[in-house]
């Protein structure tokens, strides 16, 4: 075959998946065709269908799912309907997978080369030795360190990034022409992820596989991908190459998304977000007509009533959308339209800066480790310790934000949490309005309690599943009495309005509610005593994109009208630069710089903060790229590295001192510290 | 006396959507129970053993004390539909009646355990550290103790009762329950609808009431069946060996002792009781296994 | 590993120390104590408050229970001032006797009594037999003006004896009480204690429960050992036919079968087997005659059918916990990704499914030891089989508190030892466990 | 070999041509009075007391004393083999003490007694040679046989029967023979010679020679330590190998037993007897045997001759009997020792349903005395009627008009009693009393048996009325009751009239003395007693010569087994 036939072409897809009740058509009418080389990414929020489209090209829908119609052509052959010995020739050889949790993804009792092996010897017969042999030789072409190491060992005894790693090794050993990677970075760190997206670009190029790249993150396709197809509900909405997608959307849908992203490059103040509203239908309860029109804010009385097709526009451009091509006028300025100078409609943001509403002074947060043995327990074992938190200083002033980000584990979480009580303080003194509270929860007064409130990150997790919404925040407003009680279901009807839910959210469980409005309603709760201070945990990352710019205007408004100190602890430097005023950056426990949000998003930065803004994937094909990786993992906070914590990945490292010495911190004028033993100069410089 | 009404309006649609709710949820779980043809058949099993208990004194025309010495050892003849006992007791009037004690004695006993369970299983999987350190040490050494073993012991110590009985299954039923208890609640206490509550500087207690306990529900509703199950296993077995009621109560692990031995004379007393004690425990299982899978199936 | 196992085995002594507590507790602090226990509810105050003494239950509960568990024949030691030594004889069909004697410092054995307020010492003779020497002089004066003497008495346990007391002591013989006065005022019972194998002497066979009781362990071990051999490869292979093929008529009839063998109380299985094997069709025992202390290994066929009574209940629970251990692990991500790698069927599921669906029913079986020596228990009682089973069964119900409290410990220690061993090859088999 | 003959025996012959007595009443008491049964029966038959006494030769010591009960099959006796029963492995040390037959039962095969009843009720010599009474009942004569030899090659001698005396008859060794034994004292036993004792009596008794047949009166060498699990050591054919309390007992055929079969070569004929006990549970007993397992079960209860009566391959024998199960109250506490109380619970007897339920019709009604039909003194004196109304009335003259609630212990591995329990318990609601059972093991409930307020106790066969109730219904001198008066029962009439009958050899006499004692324990005695039950031996078909003993004494001496 040459290349000018697509390797993979899927035409008018659908799936349907037997339930308690009847059949749901979970995918509809999808088609699209991958060529060799081309990386064709599949983008839209979860419950799209995206890796029910995926699976089905492999023919793995498990016993409820079957593809109902359509073609699969692999190499011009039809997929549909092969016998499974067939399938299973293609499996793993010709078309490989690559899946979203590595770590499940993996046996947890077998050593890695053995699952690496058994591929090589089922495909191609090998003996033992020689697929030993050629697994370590893809285990070093993903740039594995230590390869012969991790062939030796147990999932569980690797991090997320070489589990992904090592899946991606697997699934390039007998050199498929068709690699269908679901989701294989989400469950990784901002600058893990980074990392193999690089390796997942290299190779491509090298290997010119074919790739269907599944994402729900924007910025994550416009990196590696050709081509993107955009899923709605079950359906492909919008399917156009890379750059063309991303400047000139055609959809609204596909607009949308682009529009409810938080910019990095956007400074606190200088945007606002549009979050879609509605919800996606499920496909159990599709709506008539455009599938897209109860969300649409363009949708016409045709779009409800007639479903549109899969139109190309331009070459390779495709739409399904009625008035894809008469609202031209509309989408010149599409991206920056409403743009609402925040600053001047919150007059009094700048009134009271000075007060510390919140000071923290060289906080610990450190968790016992277990003993060992029982000996421990009778005071003859050293007790260890995790040092979650170690030697955190910062303040908070009235009515500002604070940002806290740093990588999973660097103890951002943690340092949120001793604040408001939820931990206790091993070390270090946190005074909120001059009160001492460097105590827990049961020892703090009512008042503390009620004046510092906290968001916090799951919104699975965050309303307890028992009780009605309005039961939940009734419970915050009878605890602390702050209305009388026969006012309260007013008072929390007005807190639901407050945070854009009307009042027939009351009695509704938590379970009818949607992620983005049970998190709103966490809200409701956090600021129905009206705090002084509320630390937001995380409190859009298990968000989709379009519900968490509604959460983080919802949040910013509140700010705005009640001028609420905040803490906002985030992984997503997106989500900080659009909300904070000022950033602490977070390794291992200890913060390596702190300043105001524009000093850390402009150089010169601690080399670890570099390393995280050039690790930030950008909804924009065209945005410049950094080369800065950072190796290695996160050293254990049992036994942190002496010297300075970062030293053991910095790319920057300058020599013993590094591993020595703990750097003092360098002030770099307007409150923006560093903690680094470069120089100014050199922070400037090299990094540039 | 405007605003008593307006809360006496309140309260009665608070009291309405209460109602809903609890509707609700009978609705959804009978959906789950109808999805599953195995939870369904247990179901109606148990819910005939349910009958038969209730209406024990309608559906027998004897006593199940009264002796008819001149038909003792009978066969089915349809004045006995399952014979007469060596005592000339009809044997379908005690395996009836004996059912009002198992399935009385099993839930309450149940019921007893899951009350220690939970008292012991909360805090130390709340508070974990030494509390929950000092509770599993107390926990593992009541595991070790085979259940069977601890009845024996309870049992030889404190002599048959209805109450003993309750009181040896409880005990020996509980460490399993305040371990399940305390897994669930370590899982819970991260969630953060109870830091929320923490937030809002409710008491622990309050927490573990009012946060954990009823988002633990499911498991513990599966759990309470299959305990149920096994406790209907087990007061057959002490009956059998004799530990269990005294005669001339119903029992029918009892009904077993007392017939196996002349069980080749006549075995209706044996054959019936074991028919009851098997279908009934068997019953319980299907029910709760089927629920377990049907709610496990679609998450 | 070594470190595991090191921890594994403290947390059990822990557990041990705890269990023998509370076995002490409940058996002999529970309502009625033992006096009132062996001598029934009509026995006059006094005979009560003999017995009391004689079986040391008016020392202080702790120093009763280090006794029980670490003897108290150093305690009578410190008394008496003279080591004491337990001469084990056989006499008649009485393989292991035990006598307790002091050791005088010219090794001669000695014991003591008292007959008509004047102390007699007791020498043994090389012939077993014993010369009784008049022993006036050794009485020693108390604080309080009394003089009194600390001795073995000939009943196994130190006594004290005070010169000129008219105390009676009531001893119950099988039969009934004995009755005589100058009896001691303070008994410390000699043991060797349970960890060093000297559990008491069984009120019910008035021989030392640790000699009663070692083979009915072996009994009961060969009977345990075989049901396990016989239920779990059955029950493992049943549940991964079934869990393999989920949702089709074979796993429908295992499940089925399954749900009704763990569902019938092992005395209706055995009373069912016995029917139709031992009476209707008369090809196996119905009972377990043990014509001879080694009569499995002369007529192995006794243990058909408790072997398999113990096995079917067992059979029917191990079944379906693997069954939906298998069901979840072919439903895991790591399978999906074994399947997508192009393995076969079989490929997938010896290499990837049957060890990782091994692992949740290891945890369960483990946690299932003590139901099965439940189930131990009630086979043992329905085919008469001399086990440790029937025989703590007995005991408790004739409230042979020392028969009981062994018969618990070694049960316990079985159970948690078993807990052990699995949880062992849990680690073997689960390398998360192996290396962290 | 002369003889004088007791002058009783010429009354009694007397009598007997008279037609006063039955001839088994005749033999029963000549033999009583030390002539052999040949010589009584040739009196009965013709003879004059004179012509017994020179013309009938002494029995050989080889006479098989046992009356075998099929036709005696002496060609086909098979010799070997090894018999397995299924019983009860009871701890024993001293015989003298025990006070269960079925914990004698192993060990009569090893010690032996010096005289044997037999099932008609004759009491022959066995150890002894003979015996002989003196004129007014009060000097007894024992002669040994001589010649026997203990299993450890000792010569059994009058020391070694003076040494069981002295057990008997001391009081703190506790030994039921204490009880029965009330006529004699220690001081009354002397040595005459090597093989001769002689016994002075306090007052005149007849009971010796049935007595010494009783299951605590097997002889133990004189160097007997108090533990016969330690010294096995005794006359008897067996030898004990192996002896597990709860497990099992081996006993092997000696090869110098005394006494010879009707081959003519010394018994026994078995090889070997292994007796095993599986668990407290007799079900486990049937379910052995119905599978071969074992070939015969001990002392059966209701429900396995329930099981078996209909067995092709098993031969059932019957006898009706003394035993009984016997509801005793104790008349020392409270509420029996209200004489109206322990009538009113006669009253809720319904004594043919509780047969019917408790043996399914096994036995004969009782009327609360424990004199039976198979005693020779009985009178047939007609229960109290069932009659709850009668109850409640007693009930409230005694102080009860609400009732009563009472406990009843009760072994529950004796269908037998849990059934009369239960019937009892069911009938005297109506009567006024509230019964809550307390049932447990036999073992336990031995244990504790004359201490339970209420509580139904095994009582084996004996033969002679007197005998029981002298056993369990008299004092101590000193009026305290006697160690095996479970019931605590002392009445000095009933005392009185039963010492005269003890010393009354005169049947018809006796029989009337008897009969007030009957009325005096049924109107008086705190003790209920519904039935008397007939007593099985249960074998396999290929089991010879089991004798049927009433007394549910095994004895397997002469039993054996088809090759």
């Amino acid at each position: 075959m040459d290349d000018s036939s697509p390797i993979l072409s899927v035409k008018n897809l659908a799936v349907t998946y037997k339930t308690r009740k009847r059949d749901i058509d979970a995918v509809r009418d999808v088609s699209f065709d991958i060529y060799r080389g081309e990386n064709l990414g599949l983008v839209g929020e979860s419950g799209c269908g995206k890796s029910t489209a995926a699976y089905s090209i492999v023919n793995f829908l498990g016993p409820n799912g079957r593809v109902k119609s359509g073609e699969i052509l692999f190499k011009g052959e039809q997929l549909r309907n092969r016998s499974e010995a067939d399938l299973r020739k293609l499996r793993g050889a010709d078309i490989s997978m690559v899946y979203q949790e590595p770590m499940s993804a993996l046996n947890p009792s077998m050593q890695i080369r053995d699952q690496l092996a058994e591929s090589l010897i089922a495909h191609r017969g090998f003996n033992q030795k020689d697929a030993f042999a050629e697994s370590l030789e893809a285990l070093r072409k993903v740039y594995m360190p230590d390869a012969e190491g991790v062939m030796q060992r147990y999932p569980h005894q690797l991090s997320g990034g070489q589990q992904q790693r090592v899946l991606i090794a697997m699934a390039m050993l007998n050199n498929p022409s068709l690699l269908i990677m679901d989701e294989p970075t989400t469950a990784l760190d901002v600058t893990v992820e980074a990392a193999v997206l690089d390796l997942i670009a290299e190779l491509q190029k090298k290997y010119n596989t074919a790739t269907l790249y599944i994402s729900h993150n924007l910025g994550v396709v416009a990196r590696v991908s050709d081509k993107v197809a955009v899923m709605y509900a079950g359906e492909i909405v919008e399917l156009a190459p890379t750059r063309e997608i991303f400047h000139n959307p055609m959809h609204p849908y596909t607009m949308g998304l682009m529009r409810c992203l938080p910019d990095v490059d956007a400074p606190k103040g200088t945007r606002t977000l549009h979050p879609i509203e509605g919800r996606v239908p499920s496909p159990a309860n599709l709506p008539a007509g455009c599938i897209f029109a109860p969300r649409c804010q363009h949708a016409e009385p045709e779009c409800l009533a007639g479903h549109p097709h899969l139109k190309e526009i331009s070459p390779g451009h495709q739409v399904r959308c009625f008035r894809a091509w008469d609202w031209t006028a509309v989408k010149e300025n599409w991206k920056t339209e409403d743009l609402v100078p925040l600053k001047e409609s919150c007059p009094d943001r700048n009134g009271n800066t000075e007060e510390n509403v919140l000071n923290v002074k060289n906080a610990k947060v450190y968790y016992p480790v277990p003993f060992k043995t029982v000996g421990g327990l009778f005071g003859m074992e050293k007790r260890s310790y995790v040092r979650a938190s170690d030697d955190v200083s910062f303040s908070v002033k009235r009515g500002r934000t604070l940002g806290i980000v740093g990588e999973s584990g660097c103890g951002k979480s943690t340092i949120a949490k001793a604040i408001v009580g939820l931990e206790p303080l091993f070390g270090g003194q946190i005074d909120f309005l001059n009160v001492d509270v460097s105590k827990p929860l049961n020892k703090r007064g009512i008042d503390t309690i009620r004046d510092l409130q906290m968001v916090f990150q799951d919104p699975n997790g965050v309303l307890n599943p028992s009780y009605s919404v309005g039961d939940q925040i009734a419970f915050s407003l009878r605890r602390f009495g702050t209305v009388p009680p026969d006012q309260i279901r007013a008072e929390v009807e007005r807190l639901l309005q407050a945070v854009k839910l009307d009042e027939s959210y009351y009695n509704r469980l938590p379970r009818q509610l949607s992620g983005g409005e049970k998190q709103r309603v966490g809200i409701a709760r956090a600021i129905s005593t009206n705090p002084a201070m509320v630390v937001c945990d995380e409190p859009v990352s298990a968000l989709d994109v379009s519900v968490q710019a509604a959460v983080l205007n919802l949040l910013l408004e509140i700010q705005n009208t009640r001028n609420t100190t905040m803490i906002l602890i985030s992984h997503d430097l997106s989500s900080v630069r659009f909300f904070a005023d000022e950033v602490a950056v977070m390794y291992l426990g200890h913060i390596m710089e702190i300043g105001s949000c524009e000093s850390i998003f402009q150089p010169p930065n601690h080399p670890y903060t570099t390393a995280l803004l050039a690790a930030v994937p950008r909804a924009d094909p065209d945005a410049p790229h950094s080369n800065i990786r950072l190796s290695g993992h996160v050293p254990s906070a049992v036994k942190p590295p002496s010297g300075c914590k970062f030293n053991t990945r910095c790319p920057f490292k300058i020599g013993a001192i590094c591993e020595q010495e703990e750097p003092s911190k360098r002030d770099m004028g307007a409150g923006h510290l560093i903690y680094c033993h470069l120089t100014p100069e050199d922070l400037k410089n090299k990094i540039i | 006396m405007a605003t008593e009404n307006i809360s006496m309006t309140k309260s009665t649609s608070r009291f309405v959507l209460t109602l809903r709710g609890i509707w609700k949820g009978l609705q959804e779980l009978a959906e789950l129970i109808f999805a599953s043809p195995t939870a369904v058949i247990g179901l109606v099993v148990v819910l005939a053993w349910v009958f038969v208990a209730i209406f024990a004194p309608l559906i027998t025309t004897y006593s199940p004390l009264e002796q008819d010495y001149k038909n003792i050892n009978q066969k089915p003849t349809a004045a006995h539909v399952l014979g007469t006992d060596n005592l000339g007791r009809d044997v379908w009037t005690r395996v009836a009646y004996g059912a009002r004690t198992i399935l009385s004695l099993g839930p309450i006993s149940v019921f007893v355990a899951f009350l220690i369970g939970l008292a012991l299983g909360l805090p130390a999987g709340y508070y974990q550290g030494w509390v929950d350190e000092l509770i599993m040490r107390i926990l593992d050494a009541l595991m070790a103790f085979p259940t069977i073993l601890l009845y024996m012991i309870i049992i030889s110590a404190v002599g048959a009762s209805p109450f003993n009985v309750v009181i040896a299954i409880a005990i020996g039923g509980a460490p399993g329950i305040a371990r399940l208890v305390r897994a669930l609640t370590m899982d819970i206490r991260t969630r953060e609808y109870v830091a929320a509550a923490k937030l809002r500087g409710d008491s622990d207690i309050m927490i573990m009431l009012r946060e954990i306990l009823p988002n633990s529900r499911g498991p513990l509703i599966v759990d309470f069946l299959l305990r149920i199950g096994y406790a209907a296993f087990y007061i057959g077995t002490l009956g059998f060996l004799g530990l269990g009621l005294p005669p001339p109560t119903p029992d029918w692990g009892g009904m077993v002792q007392e017939g196996h031995g002349r069980m080749s004379a006549n075995i209706w007393p044996v054959l019936s009781a074991t028919m009851a004690i098997v279908t009934l425990v068997i019953g319980l299982n299907m029910f709760a296994d089927g629920l377990r899978e049907e709610s496990m199936r679609y998450q | 590993m070594a470190r595991y196992i090191v921890r594994r085995l403290l947390t059990m002594l822990l557990t041990m120390i705890l269990v023998s507590m509370l076995v002490f507790a409940i058996v002999e602090i529970a309502p009625g104590n033992v006096a009132r226990n062996i001598l029934g509810a009509y026995a006059t105050p006094e005979q009560e408050a003999s017995m009391s003494r004689q079986l040391g239950l008016t020392r202080p509960v702790s120093i009763r229970y280090i006794s029980w568990l670490f003897g108290s024949d150093w305690q009578a030691k410190g008394e008496i001032g003279l080591p004491m030594a337990q001469i084990i004889s056989e006499q008649g069909l009485v393989k292991n006797a035990r006598e307790w004697w002091a050791v005088a410092p010219n090794g001669e054995h000695l014991q003591w009594t008292v007959e008509e307020g004047k102390l007699y010492k007791l020498v043994l003779l090389a012939d077993g037999n014993t010369e009784k020497i008049l022993d006036e002089s050794s009485w020693k004066a108390g604080e309080d003006g009394d003089e009194y003497f600390w001795g073995v008495d000939t009943a196994n346990r130190a006594a004290k004896w005070v010169k000129g007391s008219k105390d009676i002591e009531y001893r119950l013989d099988y039969s009934g009480w004995v009755e005589s006065t100058g009896a001691p005022v303070e008994y410390i019972p000699l043991s060797k204690g349970l960890i060093r194998g000297d559990a008491g002497v069984s009120l019910r066979y008035q021989a030392p429960v640790s000699e009663v009781i070692g083979r009915r362990i072996l009994n009961s071990f060969i009977l345990a050992a075989l049901a396990i051999v016989v239920s779990i490869p059955t029950a493992v292979i049943l549940g991964l036919i079934a869990g393999l093929n989920e949702g089709k008529l074979i796993d429908r009839i295992i499940s089925i079968g399954g749900l009704i063998t763990a569902g019938s109380p092992d005395f209706a299985t055995g009373i069912l087997l016995i029917m139709v094997f031992a009476i209707w069709l008369k090809v196996l025992p119905g009972a377990a005659v043990f014509t001879s202390a080694d009569a499995l290994w002369k007529n192995p066929n006794l243990l058909v059918l408790p072997v398999l009574t113990a096995s079917l209940v067992e059979i029917g629970y191990v079944l379906r916990i693997t069954r939906s251990s298998v069901v979840e692990v072919m439903n895991s991500p790591y399978v999906r990704t074994a399947i997508l790698k192009g393995l076969t069927y079989r490929q997938v599921v010896t290499r990837h499914v049957l060890r990782n669906a091994m692992m949740a029913p290891i945890t369960v079986i483990m946690l299932h030891v003590n139901w099965f020596i439940g189930g131990l228990v009630v086979v043992e009682s329905v085919f008469g089989y001399p086990g440790l089973g029937s025989f703590i069964l007995n005991a408790a119900l004739f409230k042979d508190v020392y028969s009981i409290e062994a018969g618990a410990m070694v049960l316990i220690l079985l159970a948690v030892g078993t807990q052990l061993i699995a949880d062992l090859i849990y680690s073997l088999v689960n390398p998360r466990i192996r290396y962290s | 070999m002369e003889k004088k003959i007791h002058p009783l025996v010429t009354e009694a012959n007397q009598q007997l041509r008279e037609g006063k007595i039955t001839r088994r009443d005749f033999l029963r008491l000549s033999t009583l009075l030390g002539l052999t049964v040949a010589s009584a029966e040739f009196l009965a038959a013709c003879g004059t007391p004179e012509q017994a006494a020179t013309e009938v030769p002494a029995p050989a010591a080889t006479e098989a004393p046992v009356v075998a009960t099929e036709a005696p099959a002496t060609g086909g006796i098979v010799r070997g083999g090894t018999l397995t029963c299924a019983t009860r492995i009871e701890r024993v040390d001293n015989p003298a003490t025990t006070s269960l037959i079925s914990a004698a039962q192993p060990w009569r095969h090893v010690i032996e007694y010096l005289t044997h009843t037999d099932p008609t009720g004759v009491t022959h010599p066995y150890l002894l040679e003979s015996w002989n009474a003196s004129d007014d009942l009060l000097t007894w004569t024992l002669i040994l046989r001589k010649g026997i030899k203990f299993n450890n090659g000792q010569e059994l001698t009058a020391d070694d029967v003076m040494f069981n005396f002295k057990q008997w008859l001391t009081e703190s060794v506790q030994s039921s023979m204490f009880g029965a034994m009330s006529y004699l004292d220690l001081s009354g036993v002397e040595k005459t010679d090597d093989y001769t004792i002689t016994l002075k009596l306090k007052t005149p008794s007849i009971f010796i020679p049935e007595h010494l047949a009783q299951y605590p009166a097997g002889i133990v060498p004189a160097s007997f330590g108090g533990d016969i699990t330690k010294e096995p050591i005794g006359t008897g054919a067996f030898t004990m190998e192996e002896y597990v309390v709860g497990e099992r007992c081996v006993l092997k055929a000696r090869k110098d037993y005394w006494r010879n079969g009707a081959d003519g070569k010394p018994l026994p004929y078995l090889d070997e007897i292994i007796m095993v006990q599986l668990g407290d549970d007799r079900s486990a007993d049937l379910s052995a045997y119905q599978s071969g397992q074992v070939d015969t079960i001990l002392e059966p209860n209701v429900a396995i001759w329930e099981a078996l009566k209909d067995d092709a391959d098993t031969t059932v024998v019957a006898t009706p009997t003394g035993a009984t199960r016997v509801l005793r109250l104790r008349a020392d506490q409270e509420p029996w020792n209200k004489v109206e109380v322990v009538q009113a619970l006669k009253h809720c007897h319904n004594r043919e349903k509780i047969l019917a339920l408790a043996l399914q019709g096994q036995g004969t009604i009782g009327n609360d005395s424990h004199v039976s039909q198979a005693n020779p003194e009985f009178n047939d004196i007609p229960p109290y009627p069932f009659d709850t109304a009668k109850s409640k009335e007693l009930l409230t003259a005694a102080g009860y008009p609400d009732g009563l609630t009472v406990e009843l212990a009760v072994a529950s591995d004796w269908p037998e009693s849990m059934a009369y329990a239960q019937a009892l318990k069911e009938d005297a609601i109506a009567g006024g009393f509230t019964i809550n059972l307390n049932p447990m093991p036999a073992s336990q409930y031995w244990e504790g048996w004359t201490d339970f307020n209420m509580g139904i106790t095994w009582w084996s066969h004996r033969t002679l009325a007197p005998m029981i109730l002298a056993v369990a219904y008299t004092g101590n001198p000193d009026g305290t009751p006697a160690a095996w008066n479970e019931s605590h029962w002392v009445d000095q009439e009933f005392s009185d009239i039963l010492t005269e009958a003890v010393g009354t050899l005169d049947l018809e006499k006796r029989k009337e003395l008897v009969g007030k004692l009957q009325v005096i324990q049924k109107e008086r005695g705190t003790i209920c007693l519904p039935f008397f039950m007939s007593v099985w031996k249960i074998y396999k078909k290929n089991i010879h010569d089991i004798e049927p003993t009433p007394d549910e004494y095994a004895i397997f001496y002469e039993t054996w087994k088809d090759a």
